[in-house]
Order: structure tokens, then sequence, then C-alpha cells
């Protein structure tokens, strides 16, 4: 009867997003049909575009398990945007640093990306574990001094030689580039690191012994402590591997894409990741389709603004039409289910 | 520095005070709205819409109002009657509402509209020193003074002050003191939304006239920063937007001598929440605060223990 | 538009009740640019004969109506595209921080799909981007204005892009002109320039417009050069982008408050002349001179003392009708002003538009300081001219060659500010 | 003033919390309420305060009908409610505090005012000016009484409210209640505590799981009251052999105190296999030891040896693994996760050094505990989803094997017969295999048949150490009600 009653919910909630969207896209005078069209073709219409559509997928991706990893240790890691741009700086140091074949760079930029992006999350795990420091509100302020990290690096010591601008670094040499396949713009090796890091996060959460006590320290961690789990380092652990994990979407985000470092190599796609994840409701198995829902979108809002004149910000509007409604209407059905069972044991508040 | 300059630092934190006052007397009801970047956008947009239109600031500046106290509903009717998540309803509007500014405001960018106009305040302008800083300024600059004492006032030194910080406090014991926990949390949000709008309004009708993509500069999270900068405390909160506004001109100062790091100070409100957070859990700073009365509260500046945390009488 | 339904979307108007305005007071400030507000990115036309009309595609690094730099270029290609009855293909606010997800070879991939004849790059941020593209499609036409790839001499020569061209506009006699107009108009002698970031390009920009500031204060009005100062701020890139760029409405507040009462604006947008309006509105006497775009003074008339704008579409029209004959090759084109009336729309590539806050005396003045550099019996870029350290840059009745200006390396004595 | 309740009846789901509960409180009237933990008290004062509605039953208020629909409601009538946490609001001031809340518009001139009256007329001393936080607990409960009086209380209904104070401070409170009955007033004095209803209160109406098991005027006999509080007879009698192992662990002149509870000077020695059953009112010390055993609360003086191995350094991971192994009486909060099924639990629970679960192992392994453990439910359940027996059982399913030492708190409360006598039966053959077991409970036949030992709590000090094999349940009440007789 509960998952009858939460399809019937879900189903609703879709039902009221779509009709908002067709609402803004009336607004908007948006054409209906060439619009749902160019969703498609945007995204998928030729191979270039497939692929370009996969180069938006890989950050979401990774974004969204480094997500998974820490909401089911039941942290708000808000500072995953700045995970990733330390991933990225982490990246571009080895890139220009390091002197050598395309796979040992590759490697190090790989290995280095993780470990800057899981410094970054250990700092913000830190804060909270031993400053006191709200994980959201720590998180928040670490993005911002990320951004302000790469700011400073790419405007002060890696700037071009006589350019102050924060347009950019200058770009990598060829060794750090990701390999390509012919004719496309997309990293085979940036979409398989994105599907092994989503396939480890979905095995260690749910086929290991640490995955399991992470999620029971997100779920309790009183009762989690009382089975033996030093719950603090669980904690710790998983802004760990969630912040390497977004760290490895700074990674491609700088070797794949831009071939250089730029201020907002985040790409905004760590905060996108975050309605990602809310609506695949924490399981990684639904972010695939989901991350691959909005970078469909935002590759349709690229051919949207270019075909039909409409306004670049017209997928995001949708994009949060769809989150907004699906999570007001589902956490209403699981609040009701919550009174339920709260009246059930008789557990109330005082 | 002159005292040009001083007026500058004034006049350019008023969006600033408008927003994080705002929230500070949202969070004091034990809610929080984390969707300021947005709803600020938003407001910044119809607010130089409505103003542009009809020529009328005023309208203007109520329809910011309006539009973030909408938004500030949605949060709370999320929260309170969904009993959804305050900090993922918060999120996805921030994202919303910048996205919506972008689209629905594309058709006033960079239009030059009306503008609140400057009105220096008879003798007090011409204080010395003072006078130019804090009194030839315009009307929203002098409310937002008002809304600073205001609200100090009100929170500190009224009974409903008193209802509010109950409410963020212990809801629980509140409500069973007889007080309506979740009709003064809708108000209070919305009232803070409203005045999180107009520091949008203020930003597209005056600090930064006109609207573009993404005009408010990230001062909706900047707000959000302050607040907990200012402990939750109208006065320190205020503090931190004019200490904000002054760092972004010492950066200015800096350039010739360091411009690398000028570039960065922008961000500085965020470290220096951290560090204060930081500072403040000690141990040793808690136990030296916690003897001092009202000036203790001002330095501790602790968050309402029910931040967040949404309250089901039954 | 259905805009008015959208304000029925907007809870303003559950508080303000029903809107009353119901027509849109588009003012006249606004009329010249009804294109910008129409999403449609086909512009013209009746193709009667052509069964394909040209097409230009166009990547401009903010949004078309941006007052400044990209609209310029927009109106350029609006132009080019009138006059041949074609297609404009548009993709606006290219910039890592506004398209996170799109690339300059994706977008000249999908323009060249849409059939784009000729497609121009017109930020100097596009750089690497157009680079990468232009290799990947070494028989398109394409044009990065501002760059210099295409320049022999010049020091980033790419021989292998046989169609990559360049053009750009000799902007600095533009910013001669408003450095002079600044001059001749400041009371102070405190001029201060809002830069956008450092290269190149915005050290000439910059070093030119002083150059015209010096020769005005010194040379016309005969006061001592020492009285002139001469300020620059960077912002970090060519226009705000929060986070990452300083704020020039804040910096160009602290230029008036630290004494300037002249602003020239080097960057893509319009904070400059808004916050000067805004000052002069309130009985202070500022003024402010923007940039690139023709239109630019209108956000502020009385507080504007001219501004010095891109008028691409001859440019455009005639690298157009070169691919249209089949004659497009890569080449470096710096144009300069038609001299005979740098105003007219057909044929001068740069512009300078007095505005109404210069007085009629300093219009004269400037008319025949326009006039001098035009007869070429002025030549600012010539020595002695000493670089910012003191150190020499040209000998004393030296001209600067088109590479030393190009790639002038620093700014000039005289100037505060970093040049790196 | 008089306050008469009439059939008041609450139920949570299944469970029948407050069941037909009548009583009357005349003027000047102090009334117990008695009963142990869950019998149904809290629901009755949340009733009363409005906190949540009844579902039958009247309630009269000088012989007019409230609805009491919202604590507003519960104020506006008169009844004031003593919580058992005050209600005080820590970071602010005491007259701050004196006004929060309050429906009138009085400023702080009036509440100054009629804060010292109030105070003087009872001898309070609270400054006025001071953070509530530098406020006693009982200063607290002053602060709260001034308050209800001021908004003009008739009827007072104090919660629990010696849980956290001196003595002293309790004599001072005691006082102010016979004013105030004095005076006229309604009292009614809910506790746990036998002998403060015996000293304070001119009747008592005594619950048990949510019904009323006796209403007598006092005094009364001790032996009566505990028997009337307390359960019998609900379990078999199953005496069982007296084990003679070796010496396990020692607790020696050992102190600890948490919020709320505290142990002074405990002594205690555990041989192999022994059970050793804690007795006392609520909140006498038998939780904090438990949990001072278990390594959550720290030992302050004394010393805690297993085996002659000092251990009182260790917290409670260390201890885990010394084969220590705890259960708490708030199963679903502390115990078991909510959201993770059973097989989850048992996967968490296995020390196994492999870092990969194997699932199928896991599961099987959850279906032969289910088996063994008769737990009605599936591999797939989740703990909310089961009965307050079936999580019982679990929680024991997920125990390792043999513990050396476990520590329970009341390893049958809230359980079914069936589930009861369940768990004895395989806490005893546990115990035969040499486990100890140290556990506190406030059924006395549980006590007297499990235990081997019966260790004696009164405020916090372990009073007297009984042979189980020779107490009897009205030797114990006694005892536990602070009357010695030994």
């Amino acid at each position: 009867m509960n998952a009858l009653q939460q399809t019937k919910y879900f189903a609703g909630a879709i039902t009221i997003s779509l009709v908002v969207s067709i609402f803004f896209l009336w607004l908007v005078e948006a054409p209906l049909v060439d619009t749902a069209k160019l969703l498609v073709e945007g995204a998928f219409g030729t191979n270039q575009r497939i692929g370009d559509t996969f180069m938006i997928w890989v950050p979401l991706l990774l974004a969204s398990a480094s997500l998974v990893v820490t909401f089911s240790a039941g942290l708000w890691n808000i500072g995953v945007e700045g995970q990733i741009v330390a991933g990225a700086v982490a990246a571009s140091f080895v890139a220009r640093e390091v002197q050598g074949s395309t796979a040992v760079v590759l490697t190090l930029m790989v290995i280095g990306g993780f470990v800057g992006g899981a410094l970054w999350g250990l700092l913000v795990g830190v804060l909270r574990v031993r400053g006191g420091v709200n994980e959201i509100f720590g998180g928040i302020g670490l993005n911002f001094v990320a951004t302000g990290l790469i700011v400073y690096l790419v405007i002060g010591p890696w700037s071009r030689d006589g350019v102050a601008s924060t347009g950019g670094t200058e770009p990598f040499g060829p060794q750090a580039w990701f390999p390509t396949i012919d004719g496309l713009r997309v990293s085979p090796l940036a979409l398989i690191i994105a599907f092994v890091a989503l396939v480890s996060v979905m095995f260690l959460l749910s086929k290991t012994h640490f995955g399991l006590r992470l999620r029971a320290t997100g779920k309790n961690s009183l009762a989690a402590n009382r089975f033996g789990i030093a719950t603090s380092r669980y904690l710790l652990m998983a802004f760990i591997i969630g912040g390497g994990i977004a760290g490895l979407a700074g990674v491609t985000q700088a070797g794949a894409v831009y071939h250089r470092l730029v201020p907002s190599i985040s790409g905004g796609y760590g905060f996108l990741a975050i309605l990602i994840v809310l609506l695949a409701r924490f399981r990684g198995l639904w972010v695939i389709p989901i991350a691959l829902f909005f970078a469909t979108i935002a590759m349709a809002s690229f051919q949207w603004q270019l075909r039909l004149g409409l306004h670049s910000a017209l997928g995001g509007v949708i994009q949060g039409v769809l989150v907004l409604s699906i999570v007001l209407v589902m956490g209403y059905q699981e609040g009701r289910q919550h009174r339920e069972q709260s009246n059930i044991r008789g557990n109330t508040a005082l | 520095m002159n005292a040009a300059t001083f007026a500058i630092i004034v006049a350019s934190a008023t969006p600033l005070i408008f927003a994080a006052i705002g929230e500070t007397i949202t969070e004091k009801a034990g809610v929080v709205n984390l969707s300021l970047d947005g709803s600020m956008l938003l407001s910044a947009m119809t607010g130089f819409a409505i103003a542009y239109t009809t020529g009328s600031v005023e309208l203007g500046l109520l329809a910011g109002m309006a539009t973030s106290g909408v938004v500030a509903f949605v949060v709370a009717f999320g929260g309170i009657r969904l009993r959804v998540n305050q900090i993922a309803v918060g999120l996805i509007l921030t994202y919303f509402a910048t996205k919506l500014s972008a689209l629905l405001g594309g058709e006033f960018v960079r239009k030059p509209g009306p503008s609140v106009q400057k009105m220096s305040l008879p003798v007090l302008e011409d204080i010395p020193f003072f006078g130019e800083i804090l009194f030839q300024q315009n009307p929203l600059v002098y409310f937002s003074f008002l809304l600073i004492i205001v609200s100090f006032w009100w929170i500190f030194h009224t009974r409903r002050g008193l209802d509010l910080q109950a409410i963020g406090e212990r809801p629980e014991a509140a409500f069973a003191r007889g007080i309506p926990v979740n009709s003064l949390r809708y108000f209070y949000t919305v009232l803070g939304g409203a005045f999180v709008g107009l520091g949008g309004a203020a930003f597209s009708l005056d600090a930064k006239m006109g609207w573009s993509e993404g005009h408010i500069a990230n001062y909706g999270w900047i707000a959000l920063a302050l607040v907990i900068f200012g402990g939750w405390h109208p006065l320190r909160v205020a503090f931190g937007c004019y200490l904000f506004g002054a760092i972004q001109i010492v950066a200015l100062k800096m350039q010739p001598t360091l411009p690398d790091l000028a570039q960065v100070l922008p961000i500085a409100p965020f470290p220096l929440m951290i560090l204060t957070l930081v500072f403040l859990n000690m141990r040793v700073v808690q136990s030296f605060t916690m003897r001092f009365g009202g000036i203790g509260r001002l330095i501790r500046g602790t968050a309402p223990s029910a931040l967040g945390e949404s309250f089901w009488p039954d | 538009m259905r805009w008015k339904l959208m304000m029925l979307l907007l809870p303003a108007l559950l508080a303000l009740g029903a809107c009353s305005s119901s027509d849109d007071t588009e003012s006249a400030l606004t009329s010249q640019s009804a294109a910008t507000t129409v999403a449609a990115t086909t512009v013209a036309a009746v193709a009667t004969e052509a069964p394909e009309p040209f097409k230009l595609g166009l990547i401009l690094v903010g949004p078309r109506d941006d007052r400044g730099y990209s609209q310029a270029h927009f109106e350029g290609g609006t132009y080019a595209v009138e006059k041949l009855q074609g297609e404009l293909i548009v993709v606006d606010k290219v910039n890592p921080a506004d398209s996170p997800n799109i690339t300059i070879p994706q977008i000249v991939d999908d323009m060249i799909d849409q059939g784009a004849h000729l497609i121009i790059a017109t930020s100097d941020d596009m750089k690497d981007g157009i680079l990468e593209a232009a290799a990947a499609h070494p028989d398109v036409p394409m044009i990065h204005a501002s760059g210099d790839s295409a320049w022999a001499d010049g020091k980033a020569y790419h021989a292998e892009l046989p169609m990559l061209g360049n053009f750009f506009g000799q902007m600095e006699y533009g910013k001669m002109i408003a450095g002079c107009a600044a001059a001749l108009q400041s009371d102070a002698g405190k001029i201060s320039y809002l830069g956008p970031l450092i290269n190149d390009e915005t050290r000439r920009l910059v070093s030119s417009t002083f150059l015209g500031a010096r020769h005005c204060w010194t040379e016309v009005l005969g006061k001592s050069a020492s009285d002139l100062s001469f300020n620059v701020n960077w912002i970090g890139f060519w226009f705000n982008i929060p986070g990452f760029t300083l704020d020039p409405t804040v910096v160009a507040n602290e230029f008036f408050a630290s004494g300037t009462d002249v602003i020239i604006s080097g960057i893509d947008t319009t904070e400059a002349i808004v916050e000067a309006g805004k000052k002069a509105s309130a009985g202070d006497t500022v003024w402010a001179i923007p940039y690139d775009y023709e239109g630019a003074c209108a956000e502020a008339p009385t507080a504007c003392l001219g501004v010095p704008y891109f008028n691409w579409g001859p440019t455009y029209l005639k690298n157009a009708q070169s691919v249209i004959d089949g004659e497009f090759t890569a080449s470096f084109a710096w144009i300069g002003p038609d001299w005979s009336d740098i105003n007219n729309h057909d044929t001068s590539t740069i512009g300078f538009l007095k505005g109404d806050g210069l007085t009629s005396a300093n219009a004269e003045k400037l008319d025949d300081f326009i006039a001098s550099l035009g007869d070429g019996s002025l030549n600012l870029w010539t020595g002695p001219l000493n670089f910012q350290d003191g150190s020499s840059f040209l000998g004393s009745g030296v001209a600067a060659t088109d590479l030393e200006i190009w790639y002038m390396p620093s700014l000039l004595e005289g100037m505060e500010g970093p040049a790196e | 003033m008089s306050l008469e309740l009439r059939a008041i009846t609450k139920r949570f789901g299944s469970v029948v919390a407050n069941d037909t509960i009548s009583l009357s409180v005349g003027p000047g009237e102090i009334h117990g309420l008695l009963g142990e933990n869950g019998a149904g008290k809290s629901t009755l004062v949340k009733i009363l305060s409005g906190f949540i509605t009844r579902d039958h039953g009247e309630i009269e208020l000088d012989g007019t009908k409230l609805h009491l629909l919202s604590p507003n409601e519960a104020v506006a009538n008169g009844i004031g409610i003593l919580h058992q946490e005050p209600l005080v609001f820590l970071p602010f001031s005491v007259v701050d505090n004196f006004l929060i809340g309050s429906p009138k518009e009085y400023g702080h001139a009036e509440a100054y005012e009629a804060l010292s009256r109030i105070s003087e007329q009872f001898g309070f001393d609270l400054n006025p000016d001071v953070s509530a936080s530098n406020l006693s607990i009982g200063e607290r409960q002053q602060l709260e009484i001034a308050r209800l009086l001021w908004l003009g209380a008739r009827v007072l209904i104090l919660d629990e409210p010696t849980t956290a104070i001196s003595s002293t401070q309790r004599e001072k409170l005691f006082a102010t209640i016979r004013d105030l009955a004095g005076d006229g007033m309604s009292v009614i004095f809910v506790s746990h505590k036998l002998e403060e209803v015996q000293e304070l209160c001119d009747r008592v109406t005594i619950l048990r799981e949510g019904k009323i098991a006796a209403s007598v005027d006092l005094p009364s006999p001790v032996e009566y009251l505990v028997s009337k509080m307390f359960g019998t007879g609900v379990l078999p009698q199953t005496r069982r052999a007296k084990v003679n192992g070796s010496s396990l662990l020692e607790l020696v002149n050992a102190s600890a105190s948490e919020q709320p509870g505290q142990i002074i000077d405990a002594n205690l020695a555990v041989t192999r296999g022994q059970v050793i059953g804690l007795a006392g009112l609520e909140g006498a010390g038998q939780r904090t030891l438990l949990r001072a055993m278990a390594g959550f609360v720290p030992f302050t003086e004394g010393s805690f040896r297993v085996q002659s191995a000092e251990i009182s350094e260790l917290d409670y991971l260390d201890r885990l693994g010394l084969g220590f192994y705890y259960l708490p009486a708030d199963r679903q909060r502390e115990g078991l996760v909510n959201g993770l099924s059973i097989t989850e639990h048992v996967a968490l629970s296995v020390t196994d050094q492999s870092k990969v679960i194997d699932w199928n192992v896991a599961r099987s392994e959850a279906a032969r505990r289910i088996d063994k453990f008769s737990i009605k439910g599936t591999v797939e359940s989740t703990p909310e989803s089961l009965s307050g027996g079936n999580q019982q059982r679990l929680l024991l399913a997920l125990m390792p094997e043999a513990p050396l030492l476990l520590l329970m708190e009341h390893p049958t409360r809230g359980l079914d017969i069936e589930s009861a006598t369940w768990v004895w039966s395989y806490l005893l053959t546990l115990s035969e295999s040499g486990t100890s077991i140290i556990f506190s409970s406030s059924d006395l036949e549980e006590l007297t048949t499990y235990s081997d030992q019966i260790a004696i709590f009164f405020s916090g000090r372990i009073i007297d150490q009984v042979d189980a094999s020779e107490a009897t349940v009205e030797e114990l009440g006694l005892l536990i009600g602070g009357v010695r007789q030994r």
C-alpha cells in the first residue's frame, strides 16, 4: 500500500512539474513541439552531441556519487563545489609541473585531484567534528574560499605571461589532455572514471562493512555507536571519500573539458548534483538516469538558445521546477508516513 | 580613507543589511531560509521590472519585498506544513529563483531605469564628518539604520521579541507556554523574506542600478555568512555588513601593491565566518563569554538552538 | 512577448493589485536596440532569390544586450546580415562563468551544422577555443577578433591555420580621444580608468587613453603634467563576474570618493556611466566615458562626455563578402577610423560620439584634436616616452611601430596602477 | 479550586497510554500521581497541558468543562504545569523568562514588580537580571512556579519536579507546595518517588500500564503502594541453581554522575555466570551504574577492575572489545537503526574482518537468527515495523554469542508475556554458559525470580545487597521505598 501511495504521489509531482514547465515555455513563447524535439535532438541528434552530453554527464555523475556518500552518512555536504575546485587545482598543479608521458601525467592528475578534493572535504569534516562548525555553513564558506584560491592562482602565480585575467591559465601541455575518440570531444577515460567512481560508491555503500557502518551512522549515530562504530571517524571518512570523488570531477573538468584551469571550473555541477541527489533520493542507481536527464537539459538549453532564440536559463528553470515539485510532494508524503509512525510509538515532543 | 569613502561603505552595505537582518529575524524564529541568493536575485529583478514599468521606485521596492516574501513562504510552507527538510527546500529555491530571474528578467537587462534619489537630512547632514557618512544618503539607507535599531529593539527589548526568540530556542517549551509556534514562524519567515527582498530591490534600484543576470553578486550567500558572523545579533550582523563593505574598499586600495590578494579579498566574509565560529566554539572562549550578560551574548552569538528543526506539536 | 503575463506570475502584483500599466513604456533610450530584446536569432530577411542565405555565426562573450562590447558586435553582425539579406546565428554569454558547459569548439561545430559560412569569435578570452576549433575545421572561414594568430609578424603566428583571420579596430584612437575629452573637462585633473583584465590589449588601450589625456591637459590646456593624475584599477575580467572579479560599481564609487571627477571605462559593461549618472543627479560634478558601444551614453546622457565605440558593421560586411566571393583567407587587419567622418556607420570602424556632458567649448577643442590625429600631424605614440618604472620605451622623436604598440609590455610613466 | 477528570482515554496506535483515568482533586488538596516510567503519567500531564488531545473523557475545573485543545487554552483556564524540565529558556534573563509567552501585555516594569512580590511571598531568591542558565534546577522551578502563579494558575501540576534537585531545594519546593495548598490551590504531584509522595501528598492515585492501579488516602503502608506500582506475577517461576563461578569484576568505592542521575561510593562484585538484579525506584542510580560500567559515564572515583585489571579509563568501544555488551531501555532510539533491515543489522553486528559483505551469508545468518530468536519478521524487516518484543529479541539476536558481561536495562519492559518469558529463558542460557548479567528492572518478581543477587539502590547508593533466593517481594518493596528493615 505504501509503494502504491508513493507511486501515486510521484506521478502527481511529475504532472505538476510538467504543467508548470509547459506554462513557462508558453510564457516565453517557446514553440512546444520544436522545444521538445530539440530536447532530444540537442542532446542526441549527432554523435558529436551525444559525446557532448556525456561530457556534461561525467561531472554530474562524479559530484552526485560524492554526495551519495556524504548524504549516506547523514551529512549535507554543500561544500562539494569547493571540493571539485580543489581537485581541479591539484590536477592543474600536476599538469603544470609534471613532465612525462600522458599515462604518467594523467595518473598523477587523477591521484592528485582525488587527494586535493579529499583534503578539502576533510577540512569541512574537521570543522564539523572538532570545530563545531555545521557542515552546511562550513561547506558554503569553503566553496567561496576555494573560488578565492583559484582566482588567486589564475591571476597571480599561475597567470599567463604579462596577463592578469581571471579568464584562466595557459592551456596544459598535450600530455595532460584526456585522450578523446576521433572527432568527439568526450573522453572515454573520463566516462570510465565517472562510472567506476559511481559503481564503487554503490558497491561501497551496499556491499561493504564500511558502507553499512557509514549508513548506520547516518541514520542513527547513537545506535551506530552502540554497535561499536566510532562514528566521528566514519563522518571524517565520508568527507574524505566524498571530497575525493568530487575532486575527480575537478580533474575531468580541467583535463578533459577546459584543458586549463578557469575560476568557474566546477561549472556549478556540484550544486546541480545536490538537486540530482535529492531527486534520486540519495540512491546511486537513480543518479545515472537523472544525471543524464540533467545533462540532456543542459545540452538542450544550448540548442534552444541557438536555434529557437530561447533564454539560456530556461533549462535551469525546468530543472528547478522538477526538483522542487518532487521534493515538496514526496516530502509531504514521507512526513505523513512519519507522523503516523510517531503516533504509533507515542513519541511526542517535550 | 576620507568621509566620502566611509559614505560609500555605508551605502554599499545597505542591501546587505536588509538581507542579513531579514535572515536574522527568520533564523531567530528557528527557520533557516537558505534561498537568499536566489530570492534576492528574483527580487532585484521584479523590483527593477516593476519600477521600470510603472516608473515608481516605491512600487518596485514593494514588489521586491513581496517576491522574496513569497519565496520565504514556500520555505516555511515546505518546512512547517509539508515537513520537508528546510535545507533542501532552500537550496532548490536558490537554484530555481536564480534561473527564473535570468529567464524572466531577460527583457530588462541593463536598461536605464528609475532609482532611489539622494535625500540629505537637513541639519544632520551638517554634522562634521559623520554628516557626510550617515546623512547625505538616500531614504533606503536611512531605513536600513532604522531596521537595525528596530530589529535590535524588537528582538531583545519587547515582549513579542521574547516570544520570537523563544520559538527559535525551544519551540516545544514555547508551545507549552501557549505561544503559537508555527503561526509565528510563518510570520517571521515571511517578514524576514520581505526584508531579504528589499535587499534585492535595493540592489537594482540603488546600490547597483539596473538589472543584469547574477546582479546581486553573491550577496545572498554573503548575507547568510554574515548572519552567522554576526551571531544572530542585529547589531553585530550590521557591523559585519559594514566590515564587508570596508574590506572591499581595502581590496581596491591594495591593488597597486598586492594585486593578486586584492582580487581575492571579496570572499573574506566566508573565512571570517568560519574562524569566528571555531573561535567561539572553543571551550575557553565559551566559558569566558558566559560570565557576561548582554555583552557576553553579543560576543558569544550562539545560534537559536532549534534552528532548522521543524516543530510538530502532535 | 507575454511579459505582462509574466508580471501576473510575480507575487509583486499580488501585493500591488492588478497591473494598471499595460502599455509598454519603451523609452527613446532603448528604441534603437529593439532587436536586442527580441530573442529570435534570425534577424533578417526575406530570402527571395538565394535558396541558401549567407549565415554568419557570432560568438559573444557577454550578453548581446550588455550596452557594451558584446552589443557592439551583435549590432555589427546585424548590420552585415541585413545588407546581405543573410542570417545571424548568435551565441552569447560564452564565458566559463555564465555557460560552464559550452566550449568554443562545441559552438563552432554547431554553427557549422547550421550552415554558418563565417564564424566570428569576438573575445580575447576565446583565443584557445577558436584555435582548437580552427584546427578541427581548417576549411571553414573563421575570425578571431582581437587576436593575432594571423599576423605573420606577430608573436603568436599560426601559419597552419589558413582560414582563421583576425581583425580589430584601432581603438587606440578612440581611447586617445576619450582621454583628451576627460582631460579637457576635468576640473580636478584626476582621471581614473576602470580597467578590465591586464594584457597587451588593455595596456595599449589604457596607455593610449593616458597619452590623449596628457596631450590635451598640457598642450591644449597648457597645464602642468604633474597636476594630472591618471589612475588605473583592474577588475580582473572584461566584465563583472561575481566572486571572480572586483565589483566595478564599488570601484567606480571609490574612484569618485577619492576625488576623481572623470572615470574612463575600459570594461565591457556600463557600471562607470551608471554610477556617474547617479552621482551627477545627486548634484556632484562628475563624468564618465563608457566604452565599446555607441548607445552607452544613453545610460546617463548628461554625465557622459562621449563614448569611443566600435562600429563593426562595415568590417563584418567586408569579410562576409569576401567569403561569399570565395576570396577569404586568413589575414590580420588592424583597422583605423575613417578620418573623414569617424562616425560614419558605413565606413568607420572606430567612432567617438560626444556626450551631453561635454561643454561646447571643449567639444570644439576635441574636434581640433580629432582633426590633428586624422591628418597625421599628431602622433602621440612618439618619444620620448618612458615606462612606468622609468625605463625608456621610445627615444626622443622615435615613433612606435605597430608591433611595439600591439605588444605593449607595461604602462607609461605618469600612470598609476599595476601593469601585470 | 477543584479539578475533576472523568474517564480520560488516549491511544497511540495499538498502545493505550491512558485507559479511562478518573480522578478528582479538591481545593487545598495535594494529590500524588504515582507510577513507574511508562505508566501513563506523562501522557496525562500532556493532556492536561493541552499539548495532546484526549480521545475520550472529560475535564472539569470548578464545574466548568474544559476542551483543552491547546496549551494556550490550558494556560488561560488556570491550569499551571511545572514540567519535569522547567520550561526555561536558558539564554534569557530571569525576568525575560518570566515574560515569555505571557498573554498579558505587561512590560518589564510589571514583571519586575510581580516577580519580586511572588518571590517574597514564597521566599524565593531570584535575581531578575541574571541569565537563566546560571540558575540551579531548583531555582528554575521557582521561576516557573512564580510565572504560573502570575498567570493566575488555579491548579498546579508538578511533573517529576524532584528529579534533578538537591534535598534542600526539595524541602523548599515542598514548603512552597504546602503554602500553595494552604491557600486553597489544587495540586497534582506527579512522581515515581514513593517516599516523596508519602511525605507530601494527602491522597495518591497509582498508575500502572495506563490504568489506575489504586487510589488511596495517605498515609498508607509502603508495601501496599509498592505492590500496586510494580508489576508482579507475570513471569514463570523458574528458580535456578546457584552458580559458583570465578570472580569476574569488582567495583570498589565507585562514584559517577550524569545528568540526571548519580552513583555514590558503590561496591559490587560479580562472578562469572552470575545474574545481578539492580532494584530501586526510577532514578535511584541503577541506570547510571549500568551506563558507567558500559563506559558512557566516566567514574569520578573508585576503581573498576575486570579480572584484576583496572579498566575504569577505557571507553565504551574498548570495553566492547573486552566482551562487554550493553542493551539500552530505549531500544528504538539507542539500540536499533531505523531504516536498516534485519539482515543489515546482522551484518553490522558481526565482527567480520573482511571488507566486503557476502549478503547471501548475511541473509541466511539473519534468517537463522530470526528463526532461533523467534522474531516475527523477515530478513528485510526494519526495526520500526517490529513490536517491542520483537525489537528486544532482535537486539539479543545481534549480540555476540557469548559476551563476558551483559549490561541490560529493563529486559522485559513493554514486552508481552510470551516475549518476556522467551527473553529470560535465553538470558538464563547465556548465564549458564558463563555470561555475567547485570540488569535493572522495576518488576520485583523479575528481580527475585531471575537474579542471584539483588543490589538495592536508594538515592544513588547501594544500600543493600541481598541473596535473591532469600528475598521476598514484600521485603524488597520496603527496601526500595527507603525503609531499612534488615
